[in-house]
């Protein structure tokens, strides 16, 4: 059976209860059963993407250091709303594991192109 | 077409399960298969048999249960999001030194794995979200 | 194929529902359930329309859903009811099927 | 021990959750006590003052006939946004319960007022 | 002074007791007095002895269980809201014909009374919610 | 006294930060925590200036929330932060205590 395209469409904050952890498990299960897997960031998903969280401050695990574990399950396709992070004051550049910015436009194109969306 | 649920909200306190039991339904009725349920999230809390329905409110669970009995649908409940909500089966009560499982014998708690061998198998990957 | 959103939370204000909105394409086709009914009462729609241009879309609503929260008849008329059975249809006739909660 | 006066803000509608049934509950047994109990219904909560609700299609109980009970309980201080009625094309008239409109001015001097103020 | 906290979120899914703990340890160290902490909503799930934490996170209800022992802290559960969401003590479970209680003897599952005699008593009220 | 508003949500568009703001008064206490610290972020916080006058009031951020959420350098200066010992305090000075969730 050929791989499947799955995307995970990601929108909550990274301690906003636990769905950016049970996202990212998903995620990376999904990668090493060797599908096409891609994420997609936006609304209050792009705070998962800080670099200097200190979780531990309130008894949480760390989302956007267990984010840079992602390329290492294969999962490359990290894309980000350049406008998401736009309005919350955020550069692209320093954040805690290399992404794709992409438009509105582009990112209803990517949602289009799937066999499976999975939200987050 | 080969259907896969995927169930993220508790009962009584969202209406995910109980919407998706309706679609369950309506698919099924429609001549549709559906041999697995994933339930994730707050959707572990479907399975918890300790749950006693406000007055005047279906029993989730049991509709749950009668419905999977009934087209051989298994019940799959994601083994790392119950233990954090406090949701074990027996086994999993005894490895961890607990009393005793809460969860009704007709859900099965299981991995990740199962939901994405759900994802690869479906024409139709629908999720009922809290 | 169409692409089917499916919207299960609140006014037009919710996050959910504009994303979804935002994200949609021309011939997709939306389903609000559960609180997703709201947002299709007359007032709202419409409030929804006016500030950016919705792409051509089709717009239903879940009959339980509505009936159970008193709203049969404050509905935009643009959205149509249907039941579970309508339901299971739109995700035969669609595919991805992207939930926006 | 004088009665105290607790407001209940009110900010949901009625199958979000229990959150409805849940401020409900505490508000009859506060008005039980003998207490001075208002509620404040803004933002979704006013879908909660709809008359022809049918919960039992969806399996859950009647919030707005539960409303109705409030007066019976010495509850009839019940005050609702009127630009949230007005936001969602609401009529004042004709609600499952008898309310007072107030302004936002009116309603914030509602809040600074009372001695206990409890969110549902 | 006085005061009253009432918590409205499970633990792991929301921040509610885990926020409202350090809360509580503040307040006392600030000499103030805490008698009761009411449970309420998906707070009661706080009481939920089953619950697994995660790895790396802090186990919430022994955290509060330890904090009221030393205080002498009353933690209220209200009882209509545990049993929708599946929390019962044993004598609970036994009314309802289930198998065993799973909410941990260091929480009282009371009622709704207990909530209005924390306002009325108290100087601050302050809610945590999810 | 001052009334004292806790926000413990999000974005300046979530529902419950949009309320506080509109029911505030001048004198008024806010603390934002938990996920309510975003709203504190310097492109944020102006946006909500933006749209509406503010009354006078006073804005306050809980340090750990801050720190788990790595948002120590991007808040608006406006923000004061405190720690749980100052949250303590707010509730001395304040009443009522209102929640926005």
């Amino acid at each position: 059976m050929p791989a499947r395209h799955v995307l995970f469409v990601l929108r909550h904050a990274p301690y906003d209860g636990a769905a950016a952890w049970e996202a990212l498990d998903a995620m990376l299960v999904t990668g090493v059963f060797d599908q096409q897997v891609s994420a997609l960031f936006l609304d209050d998903a792009v705070w998962q993407l800080l670099p200097d969280q200190q979780a531990d401050r309130i008894g949480r695990r760390n989302v956007g250091k267990a984010l840079t574990a992602l390329p290492d399950y294969g999962i490359e396709q990290l894309f980000v709303s350049s406008s998401a992070l736009a309005q919350r004051g955020i550069d692209a550049k320093g954040l805690a594991v290399p992404v794709t910015l992409v438009s509105e436009t582009e990112a209803a194109s990517l949602i289009q192109r799937q066999d499976v969306v999975l939200s987050g | 077409m080969k259907y896969s649920l995927i169930i993220y909200g508790a009962p009584h306190v969202s209406q995910a399960p109980a919407s998706a039991l309706a679609f369950a339904r309506a698919a099924l009725e429609a001549g549709h298969e559906l041999r697995r349920v994933f339930f994730y999230a707050d959707g572990t809390l479907t399975a918890n048999a300790l749950t006693i329905p406000p007055e005047d409110e279906s029993d989730v669970m049991q509709d749950w249960a009668t419905l999977a009995q009934a087209h051989d649908i298994e019940l799959a409940v994601c083994i790392a999001a119950a233990l954090k909500r406090g949701l074990l089966n027996a086994e999993e009560a005894s490895r961890h030194e607990k009393s005793g499982g809460n969860a009704h014998p007709a859900f099965v708690i299981t991995g990740l794995g199962q939901l994405v061998d759900s994802l690869i198998d479906a024409d139709r990957v629908i999720s009922f979200h809290a | 194929m169409s692409t089917l959103h499916l919207a299960n939370h609140g006014g037009p204000t919710h996050p959910g529902l504009r994303s979804c909105l935002q994200y949609v394409q021309s011939g997709d086709v939306i389903l609000l359930y559960e609180d997703g009914v709201y947002a299709a009462v007359m007032a709202l729609w419409e409030k929804l329309g006016a500030g950016r241009e919705l792409p051509d879309i089709k717009l239903y609503v879940l009959d339980t859903d509505v009936q159970a929260r008193g709203l049969d008849d404050r509905l935009h008329p643009d959205a149509k009811q249907i039941d579970y059975a309508g339901f299971v249809r739109l995700t035969e006739a669609c595919q991805p099927v992207v939930s926006w909660p």
